[in-house]
């Protein structure tokens, strides 16, 4: 019935997610995006290889992607993508996960493979929190925000992980929310389409996790909230860090 | 394979033949170091991914396959540490190739969550552990054979794993790509779990004419993780719409983590496939253990040293034998048993604290069995064992 | 399909909203943002599609359900 | 089978020394292991390496009793004389020691530095002095494991000093040798 | 601690008293979950050091110790993952810290580098290992006992090492505090082997009015690794010029990573101070065992079925007995020889596929052992083993 | 006999390094700027911790320096570090280790410690490849360059740790090399005074595995080679990346 | 000891309930262990939760014979009932089924949506109901219990079910129920 | 010790430069960036200390010794 059936393995819907979770916005984002490559052949979806690590981020391929999925050990994906993508380079690979799963656990390997310029994409569904388990603080938690340890709020400073992959020598490396769907979906099909490591920081909101401890209960309060909190990556540039402070900077990083 | 010692009496010949491939060296005699002979032997046997980090006293494999695997069309990749160095090689194995890694203790111990990843995915590939004296750093240049027990039970959660143990030049080839046939063959990860000696020990290796080689099955259309005890195993970007996890699963990879008798099915499956083809993997070798009074016990270099024990210990007219475990996991209990009948006492001689004997008083509880044990770094010495018997 | 280059998107009449009902987890998330008030909270968990024929056609509930629930048809694909 | 035992210093190219005289013998049709064996100090401290050439697989690649002890350093000999046996036949890198009963006495070192102008390669002309006297293998075999480890100039300074071992002894026999073999 | 169950006879007396402590909660009857317990058990045994990532069903421990810690004035950070975790521990530790982290199988995997390190450094730490079926990812939210035998040799090289398994609420707040001290009393790693079952299930606990405590010994001027059996430990900014390597090193911290003697000697060490000590260590607990005809071994939450399972086989007339090892590592090699005399069949019940029975197979070689496994990611449930057994 | 023998165990030496190693001239240069801080009150020996990883570099402090040293995983000494000094905040942790421990193995605890902007200072003994365990390829090793694992040339493109510092949000990070080494000192002097994260990236030549493979036999070639391949952070910032390519640039990062 | 298992679906509290009820019985100075279960289907799935009082130890905390049963919904007591032996009573949350010999009928979605205008709280009613007919802990307790767990409006409306559920026991017993206890 | 400010250095006749021979390992590198050409390579292994007068007391041998085993004294401190 939907559009994107064609790519999904429909008979494990409805997804897992709780009711508003981002994270189902970011699946149709990607698939809409691989979608109109397909239309006009510049991708072919049974070459692409979904790679995902643990966290429910991770679950946005597996198993819902009708396609070749591998979902790895918690941290792990970009690391596994690596093998993948080195032993079949025909083959475009696309690593899916959270933001405690690549940034935490996994930073390693992700600063590696923006070093290495490896021509993969990886999205990183980063809802700012471990939702899978219970929302625990996550190095893209903001400051201050109340999460299962960070009962006092939050004390570190979260990563600008576009920035990070950039610094490492990434070549694309780009910042919306689920919400800025138009320019999220065009953003995608750009970073499938780069020659070298490309990195999508997709703010996509946990309702459960995040939204219940911070005043953000529905889906919609973020929808709300967030227009108010992003910023654009040009305007940002001229500003300073405590103008920025708690901003969401979107747009396309160079 | 392997020219068989003189006096020996073994069971190699239990190999799951099934392509049969010219090597890749020309076959002829070499002065090889353990390290160097290994790297060829993976390449022989068609592996053509290596993704490891460095670390003493493994690194000469890493080096030649760096050297070595761009010539023969591979892809060689020093990840950033071992955590990714096996992730990789499992990607790259679902990406359809051979793949291996090799490192030492502490890399092992961080490999093992990758280790256990591909047992529950089931997925081929080659470790090798090139053993150095623990705990911790140690003693980085020293041998050892302390990560026995380690390969059986280092990660979580239940499974059974296949663990070969080379004592030459000649086995660090050989049983590298034994170490291949039976990972395909059994979709499982397989150790190598050598040491500093028989790494960096050169010796003369016969590179034969032609090698045996298993290919996994990549059949399409049936489950990939059931009904089968060893189900088929497609590869990546072959419209397979495969679904690899971790998590655990019913037999055409999705996830189900609630369900009881999914999770009893798949974890009893993984242990069978290796329990029941027990027969057809285990190896060993036995020496003078017809009518020996006391049966050494021993493996990789320490077996040497006890095969020459014996060897002295006949011609002073002591009733010695050895009986060598080559797959040391799963562990030839059953042909142990039969073997030591005429065995009063048995002595189990290795480069640790005491791990296979743990495995050998539960097999001979009624036998005498005692222990030579040394975490001096060192070797043990024929004239050691000797002494111990005397 | 072109989701996002709207300025190509020719306006049709008579646009179809469906909701899956077996995937909608009633979030609401299409009733609070449909900017043509399509949607109503309905009896049960999920929206029902009431005003069909305000629909413009704008996908954003398409493209924002999270759970794939919703398919606007009459949208004119781009070529 | 042979047991030979090269002991000497860290820098003297001990491991080198065994490492070729096995390979040797290895192209010559032989089995042949060469283990190399360090001491308690990294600087400076004990290299050994012990080779066992033999015309069926070796059991232990471990030197138990040599047949042959090639000794690079003075020092080292003194600390090692417990690996002596009847059947022991050593070799002193050494040319005004006292004379020591059934030694073959060689003066390496000083022939590495007077002739071949490089006391490095001192290993090479023990080497050429002990294939010269023992005809356990061929110099040919020596020097083509030899090249197979070093090129150019390298290389050539090696064969040169190898050969210098060799043709001293061959001719000349062993001056400082007190038995032979 | 905890007050006996009737008809139990049980050694925990064998605790090492030192310090007696007043509790932090209020004395009284509590209804907590395991994992609650622990964590408040941890705070009563002194520690102020938690770092910690989160995985279930392990991490109501760290959210607690998030929200507590800060209260007592201890320290609570989040780590980058679970190898961070320990390092920090272990950091915390040298600076006078008793420091805990928790976990579960994929963490515990990750662990084991630095848990090796703790034990070549004898560096006092707790980890907590809540127990979920595996292998790999598993089943994340259901119990399992499948990291028995990792605990013992999950990290490469020899060592002996300290593991508890609690049955109740009540002890996973008693054996933590047994764990801190017995870590500080042997400088050792401690692991807590809990479940899954044990963490979520909710009891009355009994705080009790008094607890005993042991502080690491910390005397500047004598050798830290060596010549006790336990060496005194300086604390890091103290002017003990502390020299903490995870190389081979001498009682003075010095790396000697050549000498075959120090190797020997420190390796040597680190296994007999358990080995030696091993009557002080051992705890288990023996329920009906005295004229026992079947005698169940089992632990953790399994062990409460078995002993449900016990109780109402003896209303049938059956001679059922069950022997707990509280300490599973080491194991009550000797206590349960003893114990099973009268025993000729002995069942061991385990939610994995076999892991203690190994243990228990060595020791009571002669008596007909069986298994009762699970790995369906439930309990073992007293009905089961009475089926079994009937 | 020498200035420094106060801070060492003059017992363990000579050093294990080879004869030429950059460790060495580090190592002065360590204690010369705590010598220096300590001569005017502003830092007590006796309240550091040393903490380092496995490698040539790891050993610099250990057993070198008489003073407190925890010598660590390969890899792991900014996590162990992290555990002393939240538990003893009074004490001053300064973690010396090679690019191989810290950058490749150890670049997530890295990357979470300057982004935590934890009060300790970080030393990379920065010899751009594997020293200890035989000359294997770094993430620092220059393009190009011949290594035991780039037999052919690194094809991978190093890292610039001090902007990766900097992008993850650390204090501090400069880069010297040790022939530098008046502004050397004066830099971990500062380093060592700063409030948050600190990070020094240290070129030291590695004479046996990466200047035999690279033409540069001995420390004097290093010496000659190095100075011409330095640029200055403030000349490199206008700079287009071509130009800067192969350049190492030193000075202080903003 | 007294075994007590309740079940139903999820989200309908069920584990609230077990766990309040034990906590109220140690607060009374009973031993009591609740521990929940969850079945396989994680969406609206079933859920358990085992409860053990006991005025000793309790050996396991598996409910195996439960006394009480009591069930949320019917879909899963139809699915459970081979736990019903002779000794269990078992409460029902239920008005218009079919009677079954013995059950007691109690209409807690009912009341929660008529009386509390609160379908979430059915599961206080039951546990209400329970209490005033078994008389296992006090209602007191059972509400320190409850407050441990809740606060301010959410703790008020539970307790209001709460009340309400076992004041319409405790006044007019239980209509629908066939047994008394 | 004030290692790095230069300006504040008194500068002083008859520097003595000391190798600790046991500890130096002969790179010769103070050899070869000496600004007077203090050292020499000498007999053996280690160099040696030639011309010490010709010493500048600018410590860049000092400094830049691998094993810590030159002490250039007479160098002024700070204070
Ligand atoms: C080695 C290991 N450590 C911890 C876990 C537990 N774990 C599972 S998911 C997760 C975090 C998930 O967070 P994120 O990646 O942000 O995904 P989200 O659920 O927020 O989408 C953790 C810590 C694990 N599975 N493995
Ligand atoms: C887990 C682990 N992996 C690998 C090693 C082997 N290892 C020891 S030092 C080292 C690299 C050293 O490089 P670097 O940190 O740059 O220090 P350097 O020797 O170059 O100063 C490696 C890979 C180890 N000890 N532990
Ligand atoms: S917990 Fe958060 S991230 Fe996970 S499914 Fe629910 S809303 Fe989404
Ligand atoms: S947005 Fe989707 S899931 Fe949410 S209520 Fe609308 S149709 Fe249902
Ligand atoms: S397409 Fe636009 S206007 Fe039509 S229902 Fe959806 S959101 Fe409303
Ligand atoms: S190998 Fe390189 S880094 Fe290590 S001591 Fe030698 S020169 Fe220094
Ligand atoms: S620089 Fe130092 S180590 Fe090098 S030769 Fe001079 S004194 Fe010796
Ligand atoms: S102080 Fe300067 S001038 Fe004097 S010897 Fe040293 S380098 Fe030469
Ligand atoms: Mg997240
Ligand atoms: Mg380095």
């Amino acid at each position: 019935m939907s559009r994107l059936d064609k790519y999904l393995r429909t008979e494990v819907f409805p997804s897992p997610f709780c009711a508003g979770c981002g994270h189902g916005i970011l699946m149709g984002a990607i698939l809409r995006a691989i979608d109109e490559l397909s239309a006009s052949g510049r991708l072919d979806f049974s070459k692409m290889v979904f790679v995902s690590g643990i966290g429910c981020g991770a679950w946005i391929p597996s198993p819902h992607f009708k396609g070749d999925t591998l979902h790895t050990l918690h941290g792990r994906p970009i690391a596994y993508a690596t093998g993948v993508k080195l032993a079949r380079p025909e083959l475009k690979v696309v690593v899916i996960s959270g933001d405690g799963d690549l940034a935490a656990i996994g930073g390693n390997h992700l600063i590696h493979a923006a070093r290495r310029n490896l021509p993969i994409t990886t999205i990183c569904a980063n809802n700012n929190i471990y939702g899978m388990t219970g929302g625990q603080v996550s190095p893209t938690s903001p400051e201050n925000s109340l999460t299962e340890t960070t009962p006092l709020g939050n004390k570190e400073k979260p990563f600008d992980l576009c920035q990070l992959v950039k610094a490492c020598g990434g070549e694309y490396a780009a910042r919306w929310t689920v919400f800025h769907i138009k320019p999220l979906i065009r953003s995608i099909a750009r970073a499938l389409t780069i020659e070298g490591f490309s990195f999508l920081d997709v703010v996509s909101p946990c309702v459960t996790q995040f939204g219940r401890r911070n005043d953000l209960p529905t889906i919609y309060d973020f929808f709300l909230a967030i227009k108010e909190k992003t910023l654009s990556y040009e305007k940002a540039k001229g500003m300073k860090e405590e103008e920025k402070r708690g901003k969401i900077i979107i747009g396309e990083y160079d | 394979m392997r020219t068989p010692l003189s006096g020996f009496s073994d069971n190699c010949g239990r190999e799951m033949p099934e392509r049969i491939k010219r090597s890749i060296l020309e076959p002829k005699r070499y002065f090889l170091s353990g390290n160097i002979a290994c790297a060829e032997g993976a390449l022989a046997a068609g592996c053509r991914f290596y993704a490891g980090y460095p670390i003493t006293p493994s690194s000469e494999i890493m080096e030649h396959m760096a050297k070595r695997l761009p010539e023969v069309g591979g892809v060689f990749i020093q990840m950033e540490d071992e955590i990714g160095s096996i992730s990789a090689c499992i990607g790259a194995s679902w990406a359809g190739a051979k793949a291996m890694t090799a490192t030492s203790g502490p890399g092992f111990s961080l490999m093992l969550e990758g280790i256990g990843y591909a047992l529950m995915t089931e997925t081929p590939c080659v470790i090798v552990d090139v053993q150095r004296q623990g705990p911790a750093t140690g003693q980085a240049t020293r041998p050892g054979q302390g990560d026995i027990m380690q390969a059986r039970w280092g990660a979580h959660g239940d499974y059974r794993i296949i663990a070969l143990s080379p004592w030459s030049v000649q086995e660090m080839y050989d049983l590298t790509i034994s170490a291949f046939n039976l990972s395909e063959k059994y979709r499982v990860p397989v150790i190598l779990l050598s040491d500093e000696v028989v790494a960096h020990l050169k010796e003369s290796i016969l590179i034969p004419e032609e090698i045996k080689l298993f290919d996994r099955k990549k059949d399409k259309g049936l489950p990939p993780f059931g009904n089968d005890l060893v189900p088929p195993m497609p590869t990546f970007g072959e419209e397979a719409n495969l679904l690899v996890t971790g998590s655990t699963h019913n037999e055409w990879g999705i996830r189900k983590v609630q369900d009881p008798d999914v999770s009893e099915k798949l974890v009893v499956r993984l242990c069978e496939k290796i329990e029941k083809n027990k027969k057809e993997i285990v190896r060993f070798e036995t020496f003078f253990t017809d009518d020996c009074e006391i049966c050494l016990i021993s493996f990789g270099i320490t077996a040497r040293s006890a095969a020459y024990a014996v060897s002295l210990l006949r011609q002073e007219g002591i009733k010695a034998g050895l009986f060598r475990p080559i797959t040391i996991w799963p562990f030839p209990e059953e042909d142990l048993k039969e073997i030591t009948t005429s065995a009063k006492k048995i002595l189990v001689c290795e480069m640790n604290r005491g791990q296979i004997i743990e495995e050998v008083k539960k097999i001979l509880c009624n036998k005498e069995v005692f222990g030579l044990f040394k975490t001096r770094g060192e070797a043990i010495y024929p004239w050691e064992i000797i002494e111990k018997i005397k | 399909m072109d989701y996002v280059r709207d300025k190509e998107v020719i306006k049709m009449e008579g646009f179809k909203v469906l909701i899956r009902k077996e995937w909608c987890k009633g979030c609401f998330l299409c009733l609070q943002i449909c900017p043509k008030k399509v949607f109503t909270r309905g009896e049960g968990k999920v929206p029902e599609v009431k005003d069909q024929d305000k629909c413009s056609g704008c996908l954003l509930c398409e493209l924002l359900c999270p759970d794939l629930a919703i398919t606007v048809e009459g949208r004119c694909p781009r070529e | 089978m042979i047991e030979i035992k090269i002991i000497g210093k860290g820098g003297q190219g001990i491991v080198l020394v065994g490492e070729v005289l096995a390979h040797a013998s290895v192209l010559e049709g032989s089995y042949a292991s060469a283990i190399a064996g360090y001491g308690s100090q990294a600087r400076g401290g004990e290299v050994s390496c012990d080779v066992i050439i033999a015309q069926r697989e070796i059991l232990a690649p471990f030197v138990m009793k040599p047949d042959y002890l090639l000794c690079l350093s003075f020092d080292t000999y003194q600390k090692n004389r417990s690996l002596i046996t009847e059947k022991t036949k050593v070799f002193l890198n050494t040319e005004n020691q006292e004379e020591e009963e059934g030694h073959f006495l060689i003066p390496a070192s000083g022939i590495a530095q007077k002739v071949c102008q490089n006391p490095q390669v001192a290993n090479m002309v023990m080497l050429g002095a002990f294939t010269a006297l023992t005809k356990i293998v061929s110099l040919d075999s020596i020097m083509v494991a030899l090249s197979e480890r070093m090129k150019g100039k390298i290389l050539e300074g090696n064969i040169r000093a190898l050969k210098e071992g060799y043709q001293r002894m061959a001719r000349d026999g062993c001056p400082e040798a007190r038995r032979k073999i």
